[in-house]
C-alpha cells in the first residue's frame, strides 16, 4: 500500500495497465511529453514512449474521432479532455458514434475509449473550467459515465474503465485531485495523506463499475451523491449531527439502483446532492429513481442540494458551490418535514 | 436595412427549366496529367489538385501515365461489378417505391468510385464508406442477399433491425459501419491507420465522404491528424455536384477543388476523373503504395454526377434539371468503360446485354431468398427482445427490466 | 382563420416575422431554393431573397457559429437543423457561446439566434432520424427549449421565439407535421384539418414563452407531456376512461412549475410521458419538480413512461415509442397505486 | 506488438537543456515580398502565404512596397502602445503573484499583432479577439483601471464577475466577449461580417487565433463560411509556437505554413513578421481593403513567439528550453520599433526609459485606483445576488427563487 493522492492514483492506473496491455495508449493535448496539465500522465511518454502517449492537435472532436479508429484496429484508448468544459466540440463523436457504434453493427464493430476529463468547480477556474456536465452524458445509452470521489476508486474504476469494452466517460473532481474537500473553502487545505481513502494498493486492482458504495453508514437519512459532494456531506453529517447514510454514487450510468432503494427504504428520507445545475441534472433521476422505488417508505419529499441555475461564476465560486452550509440546511430542511 | 446586400450567394448554373450548364467544370484531355514517382515530395505534386486525371479518351482509348494497363479480366471484373451495383439500385429502387422496404440510396453514375477504389485496395486495408458506397460491400464478400436483408430489417438483418436500410456493416469484409451522421467516419479511418503504423501493420484505411459533408468539422480533424501523424490513409471525397438539393458551390467547391482542401496542411491531392475506373484504379492505387510505404495520406477528389434523386426522400426536378445528367461532360462510368471494352474487341452490346440480364436474374433470386427471411409485411419477424442488446457489452439490469417490460406490453400485459 | 399543418404554421410564422422585422434571416441546409428538406421554409427564398434565406454549408457548427455573429451584428437569424439527430457538430457552439454570451458580457453582448429542429420518431427514420434530445438542452442554462404540439402553438410559440432577446432551441416534433397523431401506427393517417388546434390566424400573434397548456381537462391522473405524446395522452384517455388532466409542457426551460403543481395537487396522481430515453431524460425533472411540490398530495408514485434506453431502432419503431399502449398501462399503473 | 511503430511523430527542435534551434523558420529578407493590388486575383496571391512580409529589416530601416511610410507621431502611437501592453502584463502578472488575483494571461513578445492590427481597423470594425489580444481592448479606449477591476472581479468588473481574468469584452469599443473556448469566435467574426454584408455596411470584421487552434473545427467552419459568402472578414493566426507545452508543429506547422491553410478554399493567406509593427500594420489595411471592397476573406499568419509563459498557471522550463526567446530569429518587437525609431534619428534611449517610467506611473495610478473598487480580500464587494442576472434577458422565477434561496443561505438562515 502507498498513500496516493488522485492524480497519483490516476497516473498509477494508467502505468499499469500501459504495462499490462500493450494495445492501450494515451493521447490528448499537453498528455505526451509535459505529462498534462494536472499531472496525470507525468512520466508516462518517458516510459512507453511518444507512440504510446501521443500529444494531440487542440481538436476534441479529432481526438474522439481518431480515438474511436484506434479502437475499432485493436487500441484501447485512453483520451485525455483537458477540461470537461472542451468535451462539447467532441459531443458528437460520443454521442453519435461511440455510443452507438456496438449497438447499429449488431456487436460486429465497436471501440473501447476510455474518455477521462476533469470536472467540477472550487479552483477559481470560473464559468470555462468548472462544469459538470455529466448529466448530459448520463442520459446517452450505450456509454457508460463514472466519477470517482477519491484515490482508491479512482485508480480502480479508471482500470475497470480501460479494461471494459464499452466507451467510458470518466470525469476527476478536480477539486479533490489533491486532497479531499469537505465544502468550507475557509478552512485549510487538507491532502489524501491521512484519508483512508488515499490508501491505494500500488498494482493491479478494480473497483467493478456499475456499483455504488456506501462513504458513510446511517440510519436517519440517504444522502445521495458522488464527486466532490461525498466529502461535503460526510462533513455536513458531522456538523448537523444527522445519522446520515452517504452514497457515492461512482457509475452514474448504468446506475446502481438497489444500493440506493435499500438505503431510503431503511431511513425513509433522502437528499440528493450534485455540483452541476440543478435543473434537468443528474439529480433529477435520482430524484425520479428513488421516488419510483422507494414512495411507500418516504416521510419526507426528496431534496436536491446543487449548483444553481446559472453558470458558475468566478467571483460567486462558493456562493455557486453546493458547500457545507447549502449541505447542512438542505439535511435540516429534509429532517424538519412531517 | 435600406441598403443593398453585398453578401456573395453561390449558384448553381442551372435551375430546373435551364439548360444544363457544366462549363464551370475544369476538364483535361485524358492523358494530359503526369504521374509523379510515389516517394515525390508533397510540394512537387500540388498540380495534381487542379487538373483531372484521366485515362480513356473520348475514343474510348485508354491513354497516358496513369494507365493501369488493365487486362480483359480485370476490365470485366470492373464492369460486371459496376452493373451489378446498378442493377441492384434499381430494384432496391423498385422495391422501395413498391413500400417494401422504407428507404434507399442509390449510387447511380458514381459505381466507378467503389468498384475502382475497391479493386485497388488490399483486402487487409479498412473501409470507411459513406452510404453511397454500396459497391464496396459487394465487391468485398457481403452477399446481395445479406444486404437486402438489411433492407428489410428481416430476421437475417445484420443489423438486427436496428439501422436504416444501407446502412449495412462486414467485419470479414474490412468494411465499416455506415454511419447517418455525415462525416464522422473520416476521423475513424484516420485513427484505423494510426493504429495500423503504431502497430508496425502495413494495412491502409481509406474512407469516403460526398462534397457537400467536406464542410463538416470531421473533415478538418480527419485532414489535420492525419497530416500530423503523417497516417496511412486515403481520404476520398466524391464531389457528385450536389448535396441533396445544395451544389458543390455552397461547400466551396466554385472556389478551387475539393482536392485542394489538404494543401494548406502539406496533403497531396488529386483530381480526378470519378466516371473513368481505369484512372480512378490507378490513382487510389499510387496513393496506397504511397502510404503504405510511410508517405502519408492522399486526398483523392473524384469528379462525377449523383445521376438519381439523392434518395428516395427527394425529388430532384425540384431544384436542378431534369436532363443534367445526361450533359454532364464525364457521361457514364458503365457506358464509358463498356465502349472501351468494345474498342478493345474483346466486348460487344450483345455480351453487354446478357451479361445484364445474368445480373437482373442474380439480383431477382436474391430477392426471392432474401423475402423468405422476412419483408415489412410477412414474417419471420425478428425478435422485438433483441433490440435491448449490444447497447453495452453485457445488458445491465435496467435493460433487462425494460426488455421484459416491453415483452409484457407487446404481449398486452 | 385558416386551416394549416405545422408545416404550413411554421412557414407562416417566418414569413410574418420576416415581412415584420428585416433583420430577420434564415439560413440552414437546403433551407433556401428547395424550401427545406421538409418544406418548412418553402417559398421564402422566392419571397425575400437569398440574402435573407441563406443555403448553408453541411456544417452545424458552422451554421450555429456563424448565426451567433450575425446576431451580435444586430440580425435575428432563424437556424435550422436538418434533423435534431444532428445538432450534435453545433453543440459547443450552443453551449459554450450562445448560452452564455449575455452572462459572461453582463449584458453587453447577446444573440437572439432561434434554432430549429424536427425531432422524434415514428416516421421510420431508424436511429439518426428519431432522436429527442430535448433534456440535455433543457439542462443548459442560458437558453430556452421549447416544443410545440399543434400548428396553433407552433405558429404562436415560433413567433415568440424569433422575437425573444434569449437564445431558443425549437423542437418540432416530425411525426405530427401532417397530423395529430393518438400513438396507435395501425390507424389511418389523420390531418389537422378537422383538428381545432389546426385552426389558425394567418396573421401575427403570439403564444407566450414559458407557460404549459391545460390539452385536456380532468380530476383523476395528472400527465405531463408535450410534442406528440400530447395526442397520445388524450387518446389514451378515451381509452382507459380514466378522467386525465394532460398537460402540454410546451417551454420545456424555463419551465411553468405552477401549472404542473396546480394540477397534481387537484389530482393526487401524475403520470410523466416523453418519447425520448427514459434514464436521465427531461421527465426526471418533472418527476422531481413535481415529487418536491405535491409530496403531500401524491397518492401514488409518480410513474414515467417513455422510449427505452437503447438507440431507436428502425424494425422496431413502435415497439420503442412510447404509444397507446404504453401510455394506457401506465395510466391503469398509476391509477392502481394506493 | 512486436513490430516497430511506423507512426511519425512531430518533434520540437530542442527541449529543456538543448540549444533552442529555429532552422525551421522560414524566412525572408524584408522588403523582398512583392505587393499586389487588392484586387488581384486569388489565384495570384498564393506566393504570399510561404514568403514572409517583413519591413524592418537588420539595420532598422523600413523597406520594400509593404512599408506604410509611418511618420513620427504614427510610430509613436505603435510603440506607446505596445510598451503600455507589456507595462501592464509585467504589473498584472506580478500582481497574480502575490495572490491578489486568480489568474492571469501575458502577450509578451506579441503585443505587435493587437497593436499594429488596432492601429489597420477602422472604429467600426469589429474584433473577435482571443486571450491574447488584450492590446485591442487597450487601443480601442477600454482603460487600465477597467481592466484591472475585471481582473479582481470587483465591483466595478466589466463582468460583474463572472468571468476569469483577462476575459474582457467592450460593446463600445467593438471588441466582443472572450471566450474561454478556444477558437469558437472565429466563426462569430465571419457571420458578423456576412451581417455586415447582408446589411450593405461596409464594416469587416477580423478575429485571431493561435496557432494550436487551427485544429479545431471552428476554424473550419469559419474558413468555409467566409469563402463560401465571401465574408468581409480577416482572419489571423498568431503562431506564437507553442500551444502551452505543445509546439506547433502538432497542429500541422511544420508541414505548410498557416498562412496557407485556406488555399483549398481559395481564401488568400498572408505570411507576416509578426514582431514587425509596420508589417503587420500594412498587411491588415492591405486585407481589410480588399474585404471593404467585396474582396472576400484573408487569412493572415503572425509568425512571432511566445515570450512567457502560457499563462500563471503554466512553468515553460518544464518543456521548452529557457532561453529560446532570446534566440527567436524576429526578435522582440517593442526592441525592434524602438531601433527603428531611433535609426530614423527621432527617438532615444532615454526617451525609451521615461516613457516606460510615464507608463509604469500610469499602471500604478490605475491599480491604485482599481482597489478602490474592491479586491479579492477587501470591500467593497459585488452582489451575490447579480449572479442570477444575465442568464436570460429577464430573470426567470426559478432563478428569483434561487436568489432569495442563495441570499437566505448566506446570511445564515
Ligand atoms: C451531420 C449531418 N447533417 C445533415 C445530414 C442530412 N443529410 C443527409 S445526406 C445530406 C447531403 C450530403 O451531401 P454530400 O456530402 O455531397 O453527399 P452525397 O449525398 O452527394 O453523396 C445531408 C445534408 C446528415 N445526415 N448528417
Ligand atoms: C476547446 C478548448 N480546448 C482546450 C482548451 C485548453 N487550452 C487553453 S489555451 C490552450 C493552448 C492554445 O494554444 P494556441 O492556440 O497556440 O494559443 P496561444 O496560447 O499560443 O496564444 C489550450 C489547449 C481550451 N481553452 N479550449
Ligand atoms: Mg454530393
Ligand atoms: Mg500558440
Amino acid at each position: 500500500m502507498a498513500q496516493m493522492n488522485m492524480i497519483e492514483a490516476i497516473r498509477s492506473a494508467h502505468d499499469i495497465m500501459m504495462d499490462k496491455d500493450p494495445s492501450v495508449v494515451v493521447l490528448g493535448q499537453d498528455v505526451g511529453y509535459f505529462g498534462g496539465v494536472f499531472r496525470c500522465t507525468d512520466g508516462l511518454q518517458r516510459k512507453f514512449g511518444e507512440h504510446r502517449v501521443i500529444d494531440a492537435p487542440i481538436a476534441e472532436g479529432g481526438i474522439i474521432g481518431t480515438a474511436i479508429g484506434m479502437g475499432v484496429n485493436g487500441l484501447r484508448p485512453v483520451a485525455e479532455i483537458q477540461f470537461a468544459d472542451y468535451i462539447y466540440p467532441g459531443f458528437d463523436q460520443i454521442v453519435s458514434e461511440l455510443a452507438r457504434l456496438r449497438y447499429r453493427s449488431s456487436g460486429e464493430f465497436f471501440s473501447p475509449v476510455t474518455i477521462r476529463t476533469p470536472c467540477g468547480g472550487g479552483i477559481r477556474g470560473g464559468q470555462t473550467h468548472s462544469q459538470s456536465p455529466e448529466a448530459i452524458f448520463a442520459h446517452v445509452t450505450g456509454i457508460k459515465t463514472v466519477m470517482p470521489s477519491n484515490p482508491y476508486d479512482a485508480k480502480g474504476l479508471l482500470i475497470s474503465a480501460i479494461e471494459s469494452d464499452d466507451p467510458i466517460v470518466f470525469f476527476e473532481p478536480k477539486r479533490i485531485y489533491h486532497g479531499p474537500f469537505d465544502g468550507d473553502p475557509e478552512k485549510p487545505a487538507v491532502s489524501w495523506n491521512s484519508h483512508p481513502k488515499g490508501e491505494v494498493p500500488e498494482g493491479y486492482y478494480t473497483v467493478p463499475l456499475g456499483h455504488a458504495d456506501i462513504a458513510h453508514p446511517g440510519e436517519e437519512l440517504t444522502i445521495i451523491t458522488y464527486g466532490t459532494l461525498v466529502h461535503v456531506a460526510i462533513a455536513a453529517t458531522k456538523e448537523t449531527g444527522v445519522d446520515c447514510e452517504v452514497i457515492d454514487v461512482r457509475t452514474l450510468a448504468p446506475l446502481d439502483v438497489a444500493t440506493l432503494v435499500a438505503s431510503v427504504k431503511k431511513t425513509g428520507r433522502c437528499l440528493i446532492a450534485h455540483e452541476a445545475t440543478r435543473f434537468g441534472g443528474y439529480g433529477a433521476e435520482l430524484v425520479a429513481t428513488v421516488q419510483k422505488e422507494c414512495f411507500y417508505h418516504l416521510e419526507a419529499p426528496i431534496s436536491r442540494v446543487a449548483g444553481w441555475d446559472t453558470p458558475y461564476p468566478h467571483a460567486f465560486e462558493w456562493q455557486y458551490f453546493p458547500g457545507l452550509k447549502r449541505m447542512s440546511a438542505g439535511i435540516r430542511k429534509v429532517m424538519e418535514a412531517q | 436595412m435600406n441598403k443593398k446586400s453585398r453578401l456573395q450567394i453561390p449558384r448553381p448554373t442551372a435551375r430546373p427549366g435551364e439548360k444544363p450548364d457544366f462549363s464551370y467544370l475544369d476538364l483535361a484531355a485524358a492523358g494530359s496529367v503526369d504521374k509523379p514517382a510515389i516517394d515525390a515530395r508533397t510540394r512537387d505534386l500540388e498540380h495534381l489538385s487542379s487538373g483531372l486525371v484521366r485515362v480513356l479518351d473520348d475514343d474510348h482509348n485508354a491513354k497516358g501515365p496513369w494507365n493501369p494497363g488493365f487486362d480483359p479480366a480485370q476490365l470485366q471484373v470492373g464492369l460486371r461489378w459496376m452493373l451489378l451495383n446498378r442493377v441492384f439500385d434499381e430494384r432496391m429502387w423498385q422495391i422501395q417505391r413498391q413500400g417494401r422496404i422504407s428507404f434507399y440510396m442509390q449510387a447511380t453514375g458514381e459505381e466507378a468510385v467503389s468498384i475502382a477504389q475497391a479493386m485497388a485496395l488490399r483486402p487487409g486495408d479498412m473501409c470507411f464508406p459513406s452510404y453511397r458506397n454500396q459497391g464496396l460491400f459487394m465487391y468485398r464478400g457481403v452477399t446481395l442477399v445479406d444486404m437486402m436483408c438489411q433492407c428489410l430489417s428481416n430476421t437475417r438483418d445484420m443489423c438486427l433491425g436496428r439501422q436504416l436500410p444501407i446502412m449495412y456493416h462486414s467485419k470479414s469484409g474490412n468494411v465499416f459501419s455506415i454511419s447517418g451522421n455525415l462525416g464522422t467516419q473520416y476521423p475513424h479511418a484516420v485513427g484505423w491507420a494510426m493504429a495500423s503504423a503504431i502497430k508496425g501493420e502495413d494495412h491502409i484505411a481509406a474512407s469516403w465522404v460526398g462534397d457537400g459533408s467536406t464542410a463538416e468539422a470531421d473533415f478538418h480533424h480527419a485532414l489535420t491528424f492525419a497530416a500530423v501523424y503523417q497516417a496511412p490513409v486515403i481520404l476520398n471525397v466524391v464531389n457528385n455536384q450536389w448535396a441533396i438539393s445544395t451544389f458543390q458551390g455552397t461547400a466551396g467547391g466554385q472556389r478551387r477543388p475539393f482536392a485542394a482542401r489538404g494543401l494548406g496542411l502539406g496533403i497531396p491531392g488529386i483530381r480526378v476523373d470519378g466516371n473513368d475506373l481505369l484512372a480512378i484504379y490507378a490513382v487510389t492505387l499510387w496513393a496506397a503504395d504511397r502510404a503504405r510505404r510511410g508517405g502519408g495520406p492522399t486526398l483523392i477528389e473524384l469528379v462525377t454526377y449523383r445521376g438519381g434523386a439523392h434518395s428516395t426522400s427527394d425529388d430532384p426536378t425540384k431544384y436542378r434539371p431534369k436532363d443534367e445528367w445526361a450533359s454532364f461532360p464525364l457521361g457514364d462510368p458503365i457506358e464509358r468503360l463498356k465502349q472501351h471494352m468494345i474498342a478493345e474487341g474483346h466486348w460487344s452490346d450483345t455480351k453487354h446485354e446478357s451479361l445484364i440480364d445474368e445480373l437482373r436474374t442474380e439480383v431477382t433470386a436474391a430477392w426471392k431468398e432474401a423475402q423468405k427471411h422476412g419483408t415489412m409485411t410477412e414474417g419471420p419477424w425478428l425478435d422485438p427482445g433483441t433490440m435491448f442488446e449490444d447497447v453495452y457489452a453485457e445488458t445491465p439490469n435496467n435493460l433487462e427490466s425494460q426488455r421484459r417490460r416491453m415483452l409484457e406490453i407487446e404481449k398486452g400485459e
